[in-house]
Parts: structure tokens; C-alpha cells; sequence
């Protein structure tokens, strides 16, 4: 047989990659062959546009205990404990079906972390929506959010935060990115390289059936006849399987009998065993009459491609198997050998005692394509907007429009459909700058911030990858963590194009030089490129997921304010940079210009003093300035507590929307008591940090003294009505 | 006018909620099962004398809200 | 005082549970569903979670499992039995409790704080509460929305039947604080002799200080009495 | 042999489901529905040849299962 031009296009293959194929095998390959390396030559498997570029991320430091490249990155956090945590994007299914992408996604990002040994103990998503005013906005909306509550819900793990955003790039293309973390021993973590020679191959977990089959079949001539009844599907996910693997998986790694183990993600059987195998530089041989499966009559191709959730390959230690077996059983979940490791390098498939298909391993991994792709350096606008070139606008005015835009509007009606606290370790839920998940029976904590902005990514992808991993490291500093790592999904456009390819490069750039100056090395990640319709791509849109360390839970901080009297200083300064800002965005609908600034060493410095006032308590509510400016970040911490501000007028009253609206980086507001003042004015000046007092608690008003006042239950109002007023309205 | 609707799984989509249903039978002693699979049901009751103009008015409900159809496939009938 | 904890596939909130049983020195067994024998136990729990994925009817096919013989025999001997969220749903498929958990009236999962009011105190499981008291738990779930027939809502007012209905900050009982759409604004009932306790809040999301509040702790406590 | 099964909750128990699809087929614009309710609806598929066994074995399923019967209606229907 053939493989004829259509076939291969159908596969998402070029015609010079099937050519290779045929050099690295020596002949032609037959369909399931095609089909596999489809599956591993993919953009999503093989990483072939990013891997060169993403090299350059640091991802090793001293509490690094494995980087990317694993089912998840891991970090240690003393004490033999170690964080185990991933992000991935489940764009597209989620955009077909919402709730089930959605779930599915969450589904997958959990396999991902307890196949390393830990149990899960949170989520987080960052998930952007098209513009509110398009009719499907609201569908997607309602069943991405009920998708990822149903799934998470469910196993148990409680969802504690994320950010979900609005912008007309993703009308046609939405972003749903599941981020998991996990807590291990970190002396026992398990791995996907595979060991030894004639070990036994297990799955484990659901049954194969025909979900999510690669697109490609239905064009594939072999198919043609029956093309109606092999429509590819969309995969379905079962949280209640999901559940009993993760407790199944939990109780099998208290011993020793894996060797190596790997949830079946992406092209399902085939990543998996091929992932192991090439690890372990050895080869795999199965036999397909063995999988257990779900529908009568599936081809091979179907076992080999099929993307049915909820399923594990697992290599056994010899003589292990009654006793995992019996573990499998008493959580009703299917336990079945299916193969063995070889030493042939090779990927053998037997299937009615024939060999259907005769791979070496590594045409599938390390020889598969990988390309250094043409890119265009991204044109910067220089163009500074004025205040006075736009029209007059009344700061309160500004402000609440702000509040209650749908990008800064309190998002209660999402959270409130996860179940935040199941597990009892949730010391701060969404709401705040970072979740905040205590150890079990620790006194310590790990913060968790997930961050985007790809309005100033688009504008200038260089700076906007540096402010993203800035804005994380302040969020996790915001709550009292020491920000220890970080994972990161990157959801671009079409890689082929120019000028995308660009925004990638120049963004990694910006996040790897972030990355190294604050020591906050990359564990994990995953791309997501091809996010477009009718060849237009959503702005460069990289999420970072953060982890700190709270080694002291008693250091906790929150945004809340406490004290009526107290006084609110800024750290850092303020210029009043309003390019790209949500002020301009929600009041005028303008997105020009450059993103602010980002100064490392600013950043480094301010960070690193909040985090000692923190400690010294002298601190005693801290929130970041971040999108809005400073304006928005005080009303935050007013409504979160409902006391009031009083706000100091500005020195120049000119400029009072430019204090008050930019979005200047590098900024904390600390609450602290006025007899501290004089120590912190000599903890600034030795540690060269600027900083000013811009408010005082009081009860109830939220003002500005002559300009404006505000009762906090209006700011509050403002802030809450958003998303139950979209949602009422079917 | 009343119809009935029954909106079921797509062949070959995952069942999970059929799936734990029919193990339960199993456990419970029914050895004869070959399968079951679970779906939903509506009874409407439209004020419209046509049935074809109902059946159309229904089946435009099913595919906008009722059911979805990237995984599910309806049934309408007429039972009043 | 010895505890059970019955775990199903699918629960969730077993060890949240046994984490306050265990700190207030309860000698606790987690026991689970294929068992066929019930330690002897002063109170048996059935955590919240979703058993078998709440498929079918949330609680339905635990309800079918072994070990329920176990709990409605130790029940009928006057054990304590407390069900929690998942484990109320799961007393009632199982009849120890009579009712019906629908799907809540927005058709949406609640996961947040709410306030319940305690309205009767002269029993085993709130002794240690006032009478009236105003209490912040936290709810999440999805068939929480309590229905009986009116012989049977009688039956549970006139006597004493309610322990715990949702209410405002004041303790007013209204349309506002119900969450779920309950009958009565009804969180949690007793079966006749107020051995057996379903409630939707859950009691162990509020035993530790660090975290939100004690307000769950009293019932742990009453228990103890 | 095949059978088809509704269940649907009692006339006079709230059903939450249906009171909201129906406000939300109103907004939609179906200006003339009087009601809907919502309901489930399993597909059985028995090694059972003889038709009242097998309707009896169903029936058996419902009462022990399927349905709730404190709130819960079924109907069973033959289908192949
Ligand atoms: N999809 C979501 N899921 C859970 N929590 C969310 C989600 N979207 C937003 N949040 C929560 O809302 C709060 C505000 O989000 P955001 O404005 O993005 O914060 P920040 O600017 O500090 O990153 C955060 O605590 C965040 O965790
Ligand atoms: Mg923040």
C-alpha cells in the first residue's frame, strides 16, 4: 500500500515529513504507522516549532528537583516535602464542546501530577473569553466554568483560583489553561522512564473507546465507507473514574513495584509507551487483542490514537502483579498487561497474532522534526497617549467603570460554582492576590498565582513576558510567599507565520530574562500554538502559574484592611504610565501605545522589602497594583474588608488620572499603623526603595478628600453586579 | 399540543453516568444486562393546534438548548 | 466514644472528617463500602464527596452498597449516624431519613458560606449550641435543594424535627438566604427518634480555627457529651 | 430484547430542572409554552426473549434503581 498525498495532508503532515518517515523506517509506512507519527510529529507532542526557543528558559536552582520534560515539574520545599504542578491548555475541545473541554482538560492536568507521586491538593485555570456582546461568549462562559467545577468538584480537589478575562482576540478561539499542584515526599516521585528489559506494561484506568480520535480518520481513505459511523468524537470525562485512579495509583505507589508510570494524555497509547520507551532507551512491545476497550470491532488505529480519559500505562516490577492487581480491583478499575519492554528500540504492535505496526522508537521521539522557524522582530508603538488629548472624564466616574467591567468585576459567580475548600487545607481562597493551600498537618504553605496580560504581550511581547512573571512573583509575595517557581502555558497563533513566530520568541525572551533575574526558574509547561480562525491569531497570550513558599504559616498576609486609622503606602514609584491600561481600555476603548516598563531590579528590591516588613509585621494588609492601577487595587482591599479609604490628593492635581489610573510595574499597597511610619521611612532609605503614604482606614467611605466619596456598599455594588447581570439574561 | 423528547448519547460517546448505572444492576443481580445507557427526557406542552408547526417549534428547542448536539442526538414525539 | 467513617468510591470529605473526629479523640475506623461487618460504633458518618460520580441520583447507588445494611442495622439499634452533604443524600436514598434532595433551583453548584440557624438544641448532635444560635458553614453541592410532602414538613415542624434552617445574619429565615431552594429553608433533619442527622452544610469545613471558624466544631462536641 | 424507560418526577414535586429550562425556552422567545418538564430516560438492552419477563425484570430495576419512587413516576416501553 501506498500512502498517497491526501492521506498525509489529512494527518497534519507535510509531504517532506513523510518523507523522512520513509527514510527513518526504509519503507513505506502503512496507515497506523502514518497515524502514529502523526500523533508524535504534531505540533502538541513533539514541540517542533518551540523547543529551540524554549531551551533557553532557565528551569534548574537548588530547589528544582525535576524540570520540564516530565509529566510535571517539581520543587522542593523542605522537609522532604516537594510540589509537584503543571499548567495545560485545552483550547480547542473546550471551544467545540465547553463543558467537556473543559472537564476533560481539568482531568488531564491532575493525571499529569498524580502520576508523579502526588496527590493533588489544588487547581487553578486561567481561562479568556471572547467579547461579552457576542452571543456564544455567554454559553462558553457557563459551561467552561461548569465543566471545570463539575470535574474538580467531583475528585475532590479544590479549585482555588485563577483569572478569567474578556477581549474580543479570542471571539472564535477561547483559552481554558488547568493548572494542578500536588504535594509528594519528594523521595518518592515517580517517573515516566522506563527500566529493564521484559518488564511487564499495564493499563490501568478506563476502557479504550473511540473519543477524541484524531480528525485525520475521517479523511483517511480506509475509512471512507463507513465515515458516518467512525466520526471522531468528542472525549466525555468521568470524574468519578478519575477519582478512584488517583486513590488507586496513591495506593500502589506506597511500595515499590513501579518502575515507571504515565497517564495517557494526548495521542493516548501512542505518546505514552512511545514517551516511556524513549526515556528509557529501550523499546516496547504490545498487543493491541489486550486493550480493553469500550466498542466492539476497533481498529488498532482506533486503540493507538484514541484519546479516551482516565486511562495509565504502567510498567510493573516482576513479580508485582497480583498484588497491584488486587489494588486496581478493589477500586473497580481495569488492570491489564498488555505488552513488555524489549530491547529492540522499536515500537512492535501485534494484533491478531500480526505485527501491524514496526516503529524504532527514536524516528518517533528524538528524530522527529524540529524546526528553527522564520520570525519577524515586533514593531513597538512609541506612541504616548496624553491626558489631555483624551476627553475630560471625573476620576470616580473612571473608577467605577473600571470596577465594573467585566475584566475587573468580582468573580464570585464563577467561584462560588467551585468547591474551594474540600480537603481542609485551604488557608486563602480565590479572591486574593495568591491561593494560599497549607500542607497537611504542617504549619507551612504554598501560595498559587496564575497570571496573564495579553494586551501588553501583544503590544510589545518582549516586555509583556518579563511583566507577566514580575505580576506573579508580586502575587505570591503579596500574600507573604517566597516565590520559589513556576509553570507556564503559551497559547499563541500559527507558527508558520512570521510575525507570530516573532511574538513567541520575543515573549519566551522576555520570560526567560525575568525568570533569571528573580531566580524563578520554568519546572513546567506546555504550548498551545494554532489558536486561531480564518487565519487570524489571538494576541500572544502566555499564562504564568506560580508557586511560593510560606514556611511560616503565621505569616499569612491578605488585601483585607484592618484598622480604621492605619495609614496605605505605595511602594514604588508611580509615573502615571497609562498606555494599554484598563483606564484607557473600559473609559475609551483605546489599546495603543507601549506597556509599562518593567525594571528588574526595582522589582527585585520591592518585593523582597515587602516580603521582610511582612515578616516583621509590620505589614498588615498588602495588595499589588496591577491592572487599573492603584485606584482599583484600593478599592479591592476597601471592598474585601468594607472599610473605607481616605485618600490623599495628589500632589498635582493635573496629572491625578495618570497617578491614580497608571499601571506603572513594581508596586505594593502595605497598610501599616502610624506609629510605624518613622521605621519605615529609615527601612526605605536604607533599602533605596521609594515609597509614599497615599491613604488612611477609616469606617464605611471610600473618598478622595474634595474630589470624591463613595459609600463602600455602592463600591462593593458596582463591583458584584456584572456577572450576575450577564448571566441573568438568557 | 404535547410532545415528548428524549435526547440521548451519541453512539461511541462516553456513557459514564450508564456505565456505573449498569454495574450497580450487575452487582445487584441482574446478569442478563447488556447494556444501558442513560439520557433525558422532557414533556412539553406547547399551545399549537399544527403539529407540524410544534414538531418544528420542539425540534428547534432541542438543537438551541435542550440538547447538544456535538455529542447528543434527540427524538421528538407527539403524545397529546 | 469509637467513630466509623464510611468511605464509598467517590467520596471525598472521608478524611476531612476523620481529621476532626481524630483531633477530639475519637477512637475512628474508616470503613469501607465492601465491608460486610461495622465495628461497633457510638456514631457512624457518611462523609460527603460524590459516591459513585452522583450518578443516577446523587447517593442512589450508595445506597445499594453492603456495608448500608451494616449502617440501617446499627441504626435501628440506636447508633448515632451522621450524614454529611453526599451522606444526608445517601440516608435518604436508603429511606433511614425520608425526603427527597433535588437538583438546587439555579441549577448551578454552590460552593460558598452561608448561615444556618440551630433551632433545636435538646439533642445529641447540637447540645453544645444555644438555642437559636447563628452559625457560618460552608455548602457545596448540587442536590441540595430539600422537598417533602406536607404530611411529612408537618410531621418535621411540629416536632422538632429541623435542627438547622438557612437564615440571614440575623437568624431571619427567608427567600433570600436559602441557597439551594430548600422546603422551609430546611439545611438539615432528624429522623424520628433524632438518632440519625442528614445536613448539607459541612460541620468539618468549620472545626479549625486557622481556617475560617468553629462554628462546625459544637456538633463534633455535642456528640461527645 | 430492547426497552426504553422514562422517569419523571411526580405532578406534585418541584421540578427545579424543568421550572428553569422553561424560563429559559421563555427568554428564548417561545412565546406558547404551557409547561416542561425534565426527566430521565434509560435504553436497557436484555438477553431476555420473552416480553413479560422481561418487562417485569425492568420494572424490577425501576423500583429498585432507576427511579425514586417517593418522587419519582417510570414508564416502560418495549422497543425491539
Ligand atoms: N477562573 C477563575 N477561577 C478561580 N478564581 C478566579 C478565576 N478568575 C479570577 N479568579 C480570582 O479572582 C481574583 C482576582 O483575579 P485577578 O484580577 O486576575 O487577580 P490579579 O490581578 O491579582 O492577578 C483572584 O484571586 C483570582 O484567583
Ligand atoms: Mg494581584
Amino acid at each position: 500500500m501506498v500512502i498517497t498525498k491526501d492521506q498525509i495532508n489529512s494527518h497534519g503532515l507535510k509531504v517532506e515529513e513523510y518523507k523522512k518517515i520513509k527514510e527513518l523506517l526504509g519503507r513505506e509506512a502503512n496507515l497506523l504507522e502514518l497515524g502514529i507519527f502523526s500523533a508524535m510529529w504534531n505540533e502538541h507532542c513533539s514541540y517542533k516549532s518551540s523547543k529551540i526557543h524554549l531551551k533557553k528558559l532557565p528551569t534548574k536552582n537548588e530547589i528544582v528537583i525535576q524540570g520540564p520534560g516530565e509529566n510535571a515539574g517539581v520543587i522542593d520545599i523542605g522537609d522532604d516535602d516537594a510540589i509537584v504542578f503543571k499548567i495545560e491548555s485545552h483550547n480547542h475541545p473546550s471551544f467545540i464542546e465547553p463543558y467537556q473541554g473543559a472537564a476533560t482538560g481539568v482531568g488531564g492536568i491532575l493525571r499529569d501530577v498524580f502520576t508523579m507521586g502526588a496527590r493533588p491538593i489544588a487547581l487553578m485555570n486561567s481561562i479568556h473569553f471572547g467579547s461579552p456582546d457576542i452571543k456564544i461568549t455567554q454559553n462558553l462562559l457557563n459551561g467552561v466554568v461548569s465543566g471545570i467545577g463539575g470535574y474538580g468538584n467531583s475528585v475532590g480537589i479544590p479549585t482555588v483560583g485563577g483569572e478569567t478575562k474578556f477581549n474580543s482576540t479570542y471571539n472564535e478561539n477561547i483559552l481554558v489553561n488547568a493548572m494542578a499542584i500536588g504535594h509528594a515526599n519528594k523521595n518518592k516521585i515517580f517517573y515516566s522512564k522506563a527500566k529493564g528489559i521484559n518488564k511487564q506494561v499495564v493499563y490501568v484506568g478506563s476502557k479504550t473507546g473511540r473519543d477524541g480520535i484524531h480528525g485525520a480518520t475521517m479523511a483517511s481513505s480506509e475509512f471512507d465507507d463507513k465515515s458516518d459511523e467512525k466520526k471522531p468524537t468528542v472525549q466525555v470525562g468521568d470524574p468519578f473514574t478519575e477519582k478512584l485512579l488517583l486513590e488507586a495509583c496513591l495506593e500502589l505507589m506506597k511500595d515499590n513495584s513501579i518502575i515507571s508510570i504515565q497517564d495517557m494524555g494526548a495521542a493516548g497509547l501512542t505518546s505514552s509507551s512511545v514517551e516511556m520507551a524513549s526515556k528509557g532507551k529501550l523499546g516496547i512491545e504490545l498487543n493491541l487483542n489486550k486493550i480493553p476497550c469500550r466498542e466492539r470491532n476497533m481498529t488498532p488505529y482506533e486503540m493507538m490514537l484514541s484519546e479516551s480519559q482516565e486511562r495509565m500505562l504502567i510498567i510493573l516490577d516482576d513479580e508485582k502483579e497480583k498484588e497491584a492487581k488486587k489494588i486496581f480491583q478493589k477500586w473497580d478499575l481495569d488492570f491489564v498487561v498488555i505488552g513488555k519492554t524489549t530491547d529492540s528500540n522499536s515500537l512492535v504492535l501485534n494484533y491478531d497474532n500480526k505485527i501491524v505496526a514496526d516503529i524504532p522508537i527514536s524516528a518517533l521521539s528524538d528524530k522527529a522534526p524540529m524546526y528553527d522557524r522564520k520570525w519577524n522582530k515586533s514593531k513597538i508603538s512609541k506612541k504616548k497617549i496624553k491626558i489631555k488629548d483624551i476627553k475630560k472624564i471625573r476620576i470616580e466616574d473612571a473608577l467605577i467603570k473600571i470596577l465594573s467591567s467585566p475584566n475587573h468585576s468580582n468573580k464570585n459567580w464563577i467561584t462560588n460554582q467551585y468547591d474551594q475548600v474540600v480537603m481542609c487545607d485551604t488557608v486563602q481562597k480565590s479572591g486574593g492576590d495568591s491561593a494560599v493551600i497549607r500542607i497537611h498537618n504542617k504549619n507551612k504553605a504554598i501560595a498559587i498565582s496564575v497570571d496573564s496580560s495579553a494586551n501588553y504581550c501583544k503590544a510589545d511581547p518582549k516586555t509583556g513576558g518579563k511583566q507577566i512573571v514580575c505580576e506573579n512573583w508580586r502575587n505570591l509575595i503579596s500574600v507573604g510567599a517566597k516565590p520559589l517557581a513556576i509553570t507556564n502555558c503559551l497559547n499563541f497563533g500559527n507558527p508558520e507565520k512570521t510575525n507570530v513566530m516573532g511574538e513567541f520568541v520575543e515573549c519566551v525572551e522576555g520570560i526567560k530574562e525575568a525568570c533569571e533575574f528573580l531566580n524563578f526558574p520554568v519546572v513546567s509547561g506546555n504550548v498551545s500554538f494554532y489558536n486561531e480562525t480564518n487565519s487570524k491569531s489571538i494576541f500572544p497570550t502566555p499564562v504564568i502559574g506560580g508557586i511560593g513558599l510560606l514556611d511560616n504559616l503565621n505569616n499569612i498576609m491578605s488585601i483585607k484592611t484592618k484598622n480604621p486609622g492605619n495609614l496605605i503606602i505605595v511602594i514604588g514609584k508611580t509615573i502615571g504610565h497609562l498606555n494599554q491600561s484598563a483606564f484607557l481600555k473600559e473609559n475609551f476603548s483605546i489599546c495603543e501605545g507601549p506597556p509599562p516598563e518593567v525594571n528588574f531590579v526595582n522589582e527585585k528590591n520591592n518585593g523582597l522589602a515587602v516580603l521582610k516588613l511582612i515578616k516583621e509585621k509590620i505589614a498588615l494588609s498588602v495588595h499589588d497594583i496591577s491592572s487599573g492601577g492603584m485606584l482599583v487595587s484600593l478599592s479591592e482591599m476597601s471592598i474585601s474588608s468594607g472599610l473605607g479609604l481616605k485618600i490623599y490628593k495628589p500632589k498635582k492635581m493635573a496629572s491625578a488620572l495618570e497617578y491614580f489610573f497608571g499601571e506603572d510595574q513594581g508596586r505594593y499597597l502595605i497598610e501599616i499603623s502610624k506609629n510605624n511610619l518613622n521605621r519605615i521611612e529609615k527601612f526605605m532609605k536604607q533599602n533605596k526603595i521609594f515609597f509614599e503614604v497615599v491613604a488612611e482606614v477609616q469606617n464605611d467611605i471610600f473618598e478622595m478628600e474634595k474630589i470624591f466619596s463613595l459609600k463602600i456598599n455602592d463600591l462593593h455594588n458596582f463591583n458584584n453586579q456584572w456577572y450576575n447581570n450577564y448571566n441573568a439574561t438568557n | 399540543m404535547k410532545f415528548s423528547v428524549t435526547v440521548t448519547l451519541k453512539k461511541d460517546v462516553l456513557d459514564p453516568q450508564g456505565k456505573v448505572v449498569g454495574q450497580t444492576l450487575k452487582n445487584m443481580g441482574v446478569k442478563n444486562l447488556n447494556q444501558i445507557r442513560q439520557g433525558k427526557f422532557f414533556e412539553i406542552d406547547l399551545s399549537e393546534e399544527n403539529s407540524t408547526k410544534g414538531k418544528n417549534q420542539v425540534k428547534e428547542m432541542c438543537e438551541k438548548l435542550l440538547a447538544n448536539q456535538i455529542i447528543e442526538d434527540f427524538k421528538i414525539k407527539i403524545t397529546e | 466514644m469509637k467513630s466509623s467513617v464510611i468511605v464509598f468510591p467517590g467520596s471525598n470529605c472521608d478524611r476531612d472528617v476523620a481529621v476532626v473526629l481524630e483531633k477530639l479523640q475519637f477512637k475512628n475506623s474508616m470503613i469501607w463500602h465492601k465491608e460486610t461487618e461495622l465495628p461497633r460504633s457510638d456514631l457512624i458518618v457518611i462523609p460527603g464527596g460524590f459516591s459513585y460520580g452522583d450518578y443516577l441520583r446523587s447517593g442512589a447507588v450508595a445506597a445499594k452498597s453492603n456495608i448500608l445494611s451494616e449502617v440501617i442495622r446499627a441504626a435501628n439499634k440506636g447508633a448515632l449516624i451522621l450524614g454529611i452533604c453526599n451522606g444526608f443524600q445517601i440516608l435518604i436514598e436508603c429511606g433511614l431519613l425520608k425526603g427527597a434532595l433535588l437538583r438546587n433551583s439555579k441549577l448551578k453548584f454552590i460552593s460558598k458560606d452561608i448561615l444556618v440557624k440551630v433551632l433545636s438544641n435538646k439533642n445529641k448532635f447540637f447540645n453544645k449550641y444555644k438555642d437559636g444560635e447563628v452559625l457560618k458553614l460552608n455548602i457545596a453541592h448540587n442536590e441540595g435543594n430539600y422537598f417533602t410532602d406536607k404530611k411529612h414538613l408537618d410531621e418535621l415542624e411540629d416536632n422538632n424535627l429541623i435542627p438547622l434552617k438557612y437564615c440571614d445574619k440575623k437568624g431571619n429565615l427567608n427567600n433570600e438566604c436559602n441557597p439551594n431552594g430548600s422546603i422551609n429553608n430546611i439545611a438539615g433533619i432528624f429522623n424520628k427518634d433524632k438518632n440519625i442527622l442528614g445536613m448539607m452544610p459541612h460541620p468539618e469545613r468549620m472545626s479549625d480555627k486557622f481556617l475560617t471558624n468553629e462554628d462546625g466544631l459544637g456538633l463534633f462536641l455535642s456528640l461527645m457529651n
